[in-house]
């Protein structure tokens, strides 16, 4: 196995820190990622010699920052395997992605006789958007179940999709690591006369995505999760679809002419962005792409599948730990609990040896509630972390279990 | 610093917690939740006629930290009055926001003062007393 | 005359730059504003130090990245007088955050028999959230007319207030420089039983505002023309409001508990903050607030007022040069028209001489149709400007003038 | 570079734009604009039976550049067959994206040749001809 940390890790400043006098163990990738030098001085040149408003200003300036604004239009489309730049819409991030959706593409195409399907494993970005629209017009909402090892149970999807009009759905799980086939629930989907949004927010950081192979209709993510800056996120939708679309945020730039008492809109993408975007994150976006794309997509996919495995092997090893989620195709997370130390405890012990996971809901409540949880430790990998990181977790677990060893 | 946060006394009250479960007939219930973690305690209470708490029991999930500190208050509350029950809350909040003020009904519960180096786990010491601060309220408005 | 550009202006990295072999003269600081390395710093701090997700971490960089932010919650609350820290709420800039008001706000209180009132001098940001919120409830919308020399004409105020739920008005406006006069119109709509939202997208960077003085309900702002990173915000608003107000974004960190089937939402200011926000981008902004205080904003008035007399005098010396926008109370901001020359042309010409001006309809198409215009040049300055750079505008202009001399 | 771009010749049409105003009785009109500053154009043109352009207008507000495009324009067409008017658009963008096979019927267009090295003023130099190719795309629409 190519060793990608060992590559790479140095391009993470943060990384190198200690806590509390021990080496900094980052394993809460799935809540964000780290951020390469790359990406930091790509911002930082935006600022210190692009940066102005863009589209409209007709100097040098702005004709640059329009430029590096705009070439990360391509660049995404290149990267997610869109048909054209014009799809792509920059977002703040996929909870106003999959919200954008459901005010401009939900409110038009949902009625009250009409149903929509989710999964029980999705993340309350691709639930509450939901329930927030249905208090204005009232569909109903339906739910992919999971089963017990933690997939989609897809075997009753053709009979749930009666009366669907749009499915939406996780790529990947934040959870429970599944990656669902989404492809199948598409095909399914779309026979079924439904469109199929892909929450992608796990996903596109940590393998190769192609929307032309997925066919689904809207995919969204973030970038702070594949090393680009906070506050900046894409949604991708099919053009026909964006063109046949109502504006979501009114403002700037998405106009095409206003009088004092009504609007017309400007074209797909521009109708979509509203105000003045989060231009230098977009910048740094486009500086992340061009990082995980020089890595390759593939190899850190393939990477973190051994960090997984390896990973699932040590822990399973502690007597005592069970892992939620044991779908055959996951990605690199891991939640897990251990006998008698609630994951609270576990994350302030583990936090103690620098070692940073995760503790709670994972903002998952409704999956947690399934199967009578309420929270679960998670250690979610990236493709700078080290095999030997696991084993430092793997001590600080021992070392916890040791603290609780006589409870109850 | 982690021996100061999980002390023996900590384990022993999360291992066994004194006044768990619930009460046959309560007199005044409130349930209360750590929203950022989605912990939640119910604490029930009986007063007699002195306005004295007779009896209290808590059940509930969620870490040693809350689990322990819930266990201690109901221990410390037992047999007060209301009166003082609201200025033990009141102590008890300010210890958790440093001040060093304590009363001799603390008892048990100074064994807490580590959480004080651990801000984000406050939450979870102080999730009781919010509950039993709202008991409080609703026995206020009874009145 | 204090002259704060030769104290501040290397501070700014971009500023030292040439545009085709001439020292770039930036007057474009209405469309955005350049950042100090101060700023750049922190943000670059805030990555290679503390970088996490928030609010949900128990370890030491989650704790230290929502220390960071969360710090920033009260920084803003004292720059601009708010009574609580909970009265902010932290957004991608002025346009989402009076979109959020539309929404949150708007469709809650308003119906088909209410009026809301703008005003003619209003930013498209000012005025499509309301026609795309009327297209769906049907409520009427009345304006407050602009008068010939630039200023809002109150004369009819307590007239237009009939029926009127909610004034929204800009408290500077970045096409005529007028500053409006919020206070009176906030009293005269609180006595009508109207509330007031104030776009105070070109203010808070130039002048010291109080919430507490100007009494207005809601007041939306952006980071990016007041020295903070592009893609972050503010929308203040009074607690009591705010409590009363429904959510905007569905997603993780705004609620309280969520079911498959429904949601209950978190407190103030929360429940308007969803997903992964822009964390970086608001430390920025802390860091943004930090500077401008150092300076003082009443110093940063007091210079641009100087340089405002400086440049109205030396402009109104050209020939066929007039002035749009002639209020006795204004901000450093010029719009103008040069006979002959068209608006595009002239900032083409200014651009071959280093200087960044701006053409065009400002984002204020119906205050350029009720004046007949179609597109102004505009100069816009900041702190950092220097009076040596009026002339080198005033030369540019003449410049301008010669070259299309014989025209028509 | 500045000089490139306002040639005299460019400045002449701006000075005396050629057919600018309306027809009395138009056979098709297109109106245009630039929604990232406003500028609009409208063109009116007659065709023969033959489908030559036998007269051609224009009005509008403008920059000098989409003036003077939109007046070479006109007298660029002035006579031409349809199918050679879509020639000629067509050759024009290709002109303005930096191609540089220029017909003869080019003219005085050729001294438009300085836009190319202001991307953002391309778009004041197409406006004209975008009203246009709308109109062929109606007259097309028609037979
Ligand atoms: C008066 C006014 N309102 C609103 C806005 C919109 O601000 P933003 O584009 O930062 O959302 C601007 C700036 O362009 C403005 O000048
Ligand atoms: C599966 C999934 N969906 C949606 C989100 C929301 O993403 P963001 O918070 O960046 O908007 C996350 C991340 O927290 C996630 O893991």
């Amino acid at each position: 196995m190519n060793n990608l940390a060992l590559k790479y890790r140095q391009d993470f400043p943060l990384l190198k820190q200690e806590v509390y006098g021990k080496p900094l163990v980052y394993l809460d990738n799935a809540a964000t990622s780290q951020k390469p030098t790359s990406v930091l001085k790509a911002v930082d040149y935006y600022y210190c010699n692009d940066n102005a408003n863009i589209h409209r200003g007709l100097y040098a300036l702005s004709e640059r920052a329009t430029q590096a604004y705009e070439s990360v239009r391509d660049k995404v489309s290149k990267f997610i395997g869109a048909t054209s730049s014009q799809e792509i819409i920059f977002t703040s991030g996929t909870t106003e992605s999959i919200n954008l959706v459901a005010h401009s593409w939900g409110r038009k195409n949902l009625s009250s006789n009409d149903a929509i399907l989710l999964t029980e494993m999705e993340h309350h970005s691709n639930l509450v958007p939901w329930h927030l629209l249905r208090e204005q017009i009232g569909f109903q909402i339906k739910f992919i179940p999971v089963t017990a090892e933690g997939s989609l149970d897809l075997s009753q999807l053709e009979e749930l999709l009666k009366n669907v009009k749009l499915v939406s759905l996780n790529h990947m799980s934040n959870v429970l690591g599944t990656i669902n086939d989404v492809k199948k629930v598409a095909e399914l989907a779309h026979q079924a006369g439904a469109l199929v949004l892909v929450d992608g927010a796990q996903s596109v950081a940590h393998m190769p995505v192609d929307m032309k192979v997925l066919d689904c209709d809207f995919y969204a993510f973030s970038g702070h999760k594949m090393c680009a800056p906070t506050g900046c996120g894409v949604l991708w939708a099919k053009k026909n679809i964006l063109e046949e679309m109502g504006p979501f945020l009114g403002g700037g730039e998405m106009i095409h002419q206003v009088f004092l008492d009504h609007s017309t809109y400007a074209e797909v993408p521009n109708r979509f962005e509203a105000g003045t975007m989060n231009i230098a994150q977009v910048v740094g976006l486009g500086a992340a792409i061009d990082y995980l794309s020089e890595i390759g997509m593939d190899k850190i996919f393939a990477y973190e599948q051994y960090l997984l495995e390896l990973a699932t092997e040590k822990l399973q090893k502690i007597e005592g730990l069970s892992i939620f989620g044991q779908a055959p195709h996951k990605g690199a997370v891991i939640s897990f609990l251990l006998d008698q130390v609630h994951p609270h405890d576990l994350a302030t012990i583990l936090d103690q040896e620098g070692i940073a996971i995760r503790a709670g809901h994972h903002c998952a409540q409704p999956l947690m509630r399934k199967f009578d949880l309420i929270s679960t430790a998670r250690a979610s990998f990236y493709f700078y972390n080290m095999p030997e990181e696991i084993d430092v977790l793997v001590q600080g677990l021992e070392k916890a279990k040791e603290m609780f060893a006589y409870v109850r | 610093m982690l021996d100061s946060l999980y002390q023996e006394i900590i384990l022993d009250h999360y291992r066994n917690p004194r006044n768990f479960g619930s009460i046959e007939n309560p007199q005044v219930i409130a349930r209360f939740d750590n929203p950022s973690c989605g912990d939640e305690i119910e604490v029930q209470v009986v007063l007699n006629d002195a306005q004295c708490v007779c009896e209290i029991k808590f059940q509930g999930r969620g870490c040693a930290i809350s689990q322990a500190s819930a266990s201690m208050m109901t221990e410390a509350i037992q047999g007060k009055h209301v009166d003082e029950v609201k200025t033990l809350i009141e102590g008890f909040q300010g210890f958790m926001m440093g001040q060093d003020c304590l009363e001799d009904d603390f008892d048990d519960l100074e064994a807490l003062e580590g959480v004080r180096k651990f801000p984000v786990r406050i939450k979870c010491a102080t999730l009781a007393w919010t509950a039993l601060s709202h008991i409080l309220k609703e026995v206020k408005a009874k009145e």
